[in-house]
């Protein structure tokens, strides 16, 4: 047992953290709202760096790693707030043809879940598939011949996202197996974005708590805003240990149980990226508050992600009904 | 201890609720929050009919066109208006909750003539210059400077979250007077005029995406000293003054709004599916909501005895610390709920599927200021641990 | 409409609270937990104050007062801990011959609500009587003639409890309204109790954070302190609006709902009293964690009374039904 | 991030499985909490019967008795002692988790020689003696003296929260030998004896109402210099040597066993009544034990990791405060669920009607002392901001 990362993953790691803060340094977030945020540029390059193909088999042009290595990336991507339906069309890599290497955008519907009214689709305007999750069954959709209504003002305006009143049924590509393997899967990522998150809003706040003065000094020597910070990274690390453990216990035989493993992760993930990031608004004070500044971003993203493949409540009750089996 | 109302309260309440009935329909929805002209015309329209009904100035003096009336039909007035979703104060909020008071408080005699009326009768719009880029929760360090020259201020500076600034009249500006005193005591409380040479306004776009606030440049603005709020270099004692009715009252009709929009969640929690159930079978959710309510009706009655102590000693307390700093976490809280019971709808600023996106998530957006904004919650804690609590200050 | 405490409502609440810190200083709490807590002179201490008797009419030898004057009295009987069956005694008045008059000690066992089972009476080796409520009567007992096991070691060390095993029926006193007043009012007094302990807890821990010095200032001084005295001072005052309101609401007609009223003020006051006694023992530190010190007399009854007429979760399920409906 | 175990650590693990099997249930019940000599017996014997079987010190020296196993074989150990619910450390906390593994990193050879391997073997019982009254959280302000006087220090003061001092044959002593240095640069680390004249010990009664903590008081008591851990008035460095090392992996086996705990109380649920249904049948309990249990996997992955980096470093890194203050903090919300399921049974410390009321409150109220001691959870919030975050320090 070793629980740090080895050196691929390392240089893994670091390689797509320089990619995403020369694409996406924080200047960019408000520019990048102003139009459609899928930007094709930017996604090819995911494409080039294997984000999409990571885990599909070498020998179908994949990169052959596993999901703890996916876990890393994601939260590389969370962490500077990489738009696009990142997730899914990793997800759909193996499954849909050319998801592997990004020329087709796949986006999804999770309907197996609580949340599965309305169908609004993230990143509609830009995929070619959508793929979606029932109970019993995977099916794909030709996104570009199905009616959609754009929402004018999303949530996240990093994240556009478009009504779909009537969802024809598609072509299926799997039974009950595979939209459980592809739900747990998208927890992981999920999860691992959410890390990001954490640890940006974390990193964000702990800088300005150190430039930023008052009454003669910086704010971060006030022991109220000392303590955000540190309950900040304590929520920040638990995560990391919870979703790199998730990805090594998916990958690896006889480590635990998997399910719960990626349950556990996608909850203290998704609860550290919602405090953290709200933890950081508070702590820029009025600055968090305006639009320029990238803390409320990173909220707008947490909330997004915590209504995809399942929420905290639904982690938590399948987590308890383990605990009493 | 006596929680009911007079029958001289419970005319004025009957009075009031069926002024409202007629009125508040009649007035129409609001605006798109974008089209700042309309909202203008909107807020001060509804204040004009207040005013020409008596509504206006409920606690205000009559002398200046208000109704003088007592506490608790303050608190009448607070219920019904909030019981009959009439329109909000909107950019009325500086003049009516804060620049006014302070004037009714401190002002001259001239000052009171000239501005309170047209206040109560929406003539007057008021914006807000205190915070600047260096001075937020340290407000006392602010630096716009104001040079005293025969019988104007020559006023330089930076302000920020400036409230209305692009359609206020008059701004109520800290300006330091003396650079040499101690940070509190070379502060004094101007009413800027907005239209003066030398002013530049700035929308500051904030993460809800509209633009109420403002930066605001002062370059060699000339504000004659008579516009001076009580003794030059006593603006801190002022400045106090006004905080404590923003603190203590102001959101009182915000209080009971929220016991509304609570009941507006409860309900959408029943429309709304979760897997073979709606949101509302789940009993944990159910607590929650219960939880809340209990929260909210301690938090009406804190005002009430808030409002009976200071119906004696003419002034909001220090508890206005308490009320803001359970009042804004509440709201958040509340208002996060509606975000959650909205489920993947939540992904829409807009209406999709009939559910009420728009307003609950722009509710929550805007309530992630209430910490920070007019005092945040560390300042507030900071209050009540060392002015009511009495224990040492940070050093 | 005048929330102030009237000059009457005002010497009530300084009589009491100067009787109750003459006879139960905080030196006495360690001493009373060494025997039998309850104190037979304490007690006709208490019926000469009229506790008991206090919303009895005066035709029958009571005060004639509302229940906010008893949430008054309650609240500093609260902040010392008294010890003793005070609240059934108290609502036995006028059901029970010589309730009113302290000279009988009644008990009481709820079963209507979550919290039936185990049946454990609190102070049952001082009780004459023996109240017992269910959803459809209210049955008093003979306790002299019921067996019980006492309990050796009670959690609260000054509320004693034995184990009914076997309740036999008793004679009927009232039906399905009155035991539902009495489940109704008794929360009041809870919420009472709970508002005093949650004040003292902040007084103590004021006090204490002025005096303890460490890193050579006093711990008050700290912010991580100082903010969460705040807390606690807000969350008291909360509950004493929340409680006073509730009497009120329940003494005067066309106030509002009694029931939701009573409902939201013994939620909020029982939350304070639980968070403020935890917080007191940890700002006392090492202090706070031992017997002698008062902090956790506070918590323990505050557990205590959390199990009284109603856990805060069905008080917050009843004010959800009110909300839906 | 290799997660699986390697044969050779499967070995280990099975090994160790099957001697736990038979060996525990043959130690039996431990003994009840007032009865002293019984623990000390109970604990040292089941100590001894560790290092007869090659389970002592699992990563102390083997020159010392220890067994000197990976990192990993560690983690197997924490592992099956917990899952097999293997007796507590007990008395045997301070010489096996804090003061043993202060003298492996910093003692000399001969106190190594003389000290540790009757630790493993249960033959020598330690107790503390950091704090003292005007000296907790602010633990190097402490003020016992130590006067150098030939080969011996004459040590005279008042320690406080000193676990096992009635039952401790050795006390790890922080003293201060140079009174005019600076608070850090003037203390000592010392073994003393405790049977030394001048040792008077006084029980501290817990909230939890037993006793393993004492007050002691020092007077001229004269320990050898010999005694001495490290170089006179090195013993701040020391002393955080042995705090890293209760903040990281001491309280491991603790943290698998709150598992097990999580588990008992959902079982515990299940039989509870709750009007006409079981306290589990809630959904909003059973999200939270889910919660908890999310919590808990995390708690560990996180220690896992830890004890990775440690293994290459040798000591346990800064991050020891964020698990104290997440483990410290975990533990108190999952044992209080446990007394807020027994419902009325809660009100009585001894098992009534078949429910664990005993075990349940009894952790509970143990676990108050968690946030408080080994640096309070406002000490490690302010170690984290400070030495991981590098936040100014508080003035």
């Amino acid at each position: 047992m070793d629980f740090r990362l080895t050196e691929d993953q390392s240089a893994l790691q670091s390689g797509i953290r320089a990619w995403c803060d020369g694409q996406l340094p924080h200047e960019r977030l408000a520019e990048l709202a102003k139009g459609d945020p899928f930007d094709a540029k930017l996604w090819s390059g995911l494409a080039e760096m294997g984000v999409f193909g990571l885990r599909a088999p070498e020998s179908e042009g994949g990169v052959g790693l596993g999901l703890a290595d996916a876990a890393l990336v994601f939260a590389e991507l969370g962490r500077r707030l990489v738009p696009g339906p990142v997730a899914w069309t990793h997800l759909a890599a193996g499954l849909v043809p050319g998801a592997a290497s990004g020329e087709t955008v796949v986006g999804g519907l999770d309907l197996a879940g609580a949340l599965g009214e309305p169908h609004l689709v993230e990143h509609f305007g830009a995929l070619d598939v959508l793929l979606v999750l029932r109970a019993d069954s995977v099916e794909r959709v030709d996104a570009k011949a199905l009616a959609a209504e754009p929402v004018a003002t999303p949530l996240d305006p990093l994240t556009p996202v478009a009504h779909v009143r009537s969802l024809p049924s598609g072509e299926r590509v799997g039974g009950a197996d595979l939209a459980a393997r592809l739900r747990l899967e998208g927890a992981a990522l999920v999860a691992a974005l959410s890390l990001g998150i954490a640890e940006m809003a974390q990193e964000l706040a702990t800088a300005y708590a150190k430039e930023r003065e008052q009454f003669g000094r910086a704010i971060g020597g006030f022991q109220s805003i000392k303590h955000m910070l540190a309950d900040m990274f304590v929520r920040q690390e638990m995560a990391r240990a919870a979703v790199w453990a998730a990805g090594a216990t998916y990958d690896q035989d006889g480590v635990g149980d998997r399910a719960r493993a990626i349950a556990s992760a996608r909850v203290v993930a998704g609860d550290a990226a919602m405090k953290n990031a709200r933890a950081c608004i508070q702590i820029y004070g009025g600055m968090g508050y305006t639009w320029e500044m990238p803390p409320h971003y990173y909220l707008k993203r947490a909330w997004v992600l915590s209504t995809c493949f399942g929420t905290s409540e639904e982690h938590e009750a399948r987590l308890a009904e383990m605990l009493g089996a | 201890m006596d929680l009911r109302y007079s029958a001289a309260d419970e005319r004025f309440r009957a009075e009031l609720r069926a002024w409202l009935a007629d009125e508040v329909p009649k007035h129409g929805p609001p605006p798109p929050a974008h089209d700042w002209p309309a909202r203008v015309a909107y807020d001060t329209g509804w204040q004009r009919k207040l005013f020409d009904a008596g509504y206006a100035g409920i606690n205000w003096p009559k002398a200046y066109g208000g109704r003088e009336l007592s506490a608790t039909e303050q608190l009448v007035y607070y219920e019904e208006t909030a019981r009959a979703a009439a329109p909000y104060v909107g950019v009325n909020f500086v003049g009516l909750l804060h620049g006014g008071p302070t004037i009714v408080a401190e002002g001259s005699d001239e000052q009171k003539a000239k501005h309170l009326p047209r206040i109560l009768r929406g003539e007057e719009v008021w914006c807000q210059g205190f915070s600047e880029p260096g001075a937020g929760s340290d407000l006392a360090s602010l630096k716009t400077r104001a040079v005293r020259v025969g019988d104007e201020y020559v006023v330089t500076g930076h302000k920020i979250w400036c409230s209305f600034a692009h359609v206020g009249e008059f701004c109520e500006l800290l300006v330091r007077t003396d650079p040499d005193a101690p940070k509190h005591r070379g502060i004094s409380w101007l009413i800027c005029p907005m239209h003066l040479p030398g002013i530049e306004i700035r929308p500051l776009p904030t993460l809800a995406g509209e633009g109420e606030f403002s930066e605001v440049f002062f370059n060699d603005v000339r504000v004659p000293v008579s516009a001076r709020v009580g003794a030059e270099n006593d603006g801190w004692r002022i400045t106090n003054v006004t905080l404590r009715f923003e603190r203590g009252t102001a959101f009182a009709s915000e209080m009971i709004n929220l016991q509304r929009v609570l009941g507006e969640i409860a309900a959408l929690a029943k429309r709304v599916t979760r897997h073979d159930a709606t949101a509302w079978d789940d009993a944990g959710l159910r607590r929650e909501c219960g939880h809340l309510l209990a929260e909210l009706d301690a938090l009406w009655a804190m005002v009430k005895r808030s409002v009976s102590e200071a119906a004696q000693s003419g002034m909001p307390g220090l508890e206005g610390s308490a009320i803001k700093l359970y009042y804004t976490e509440l709201f958040q809280r509340v208002s996060e709920l509606g975000v959650r019971v909205l489920g993947r709808a939540g992904l829409a600023r807009d209406d999709v599927a009939g559910l009420p996106s728009r307003q609950l998530i722009h509710r929550h957006l805007n309530s992630l200021s209430l910490t920070i904004a007019a005092g945040s919650s560390q300042i507030q804690r900071n209050i009540v641990g060392e002015r009511i609590l009495g224990l040492p200050k940070d050093r």
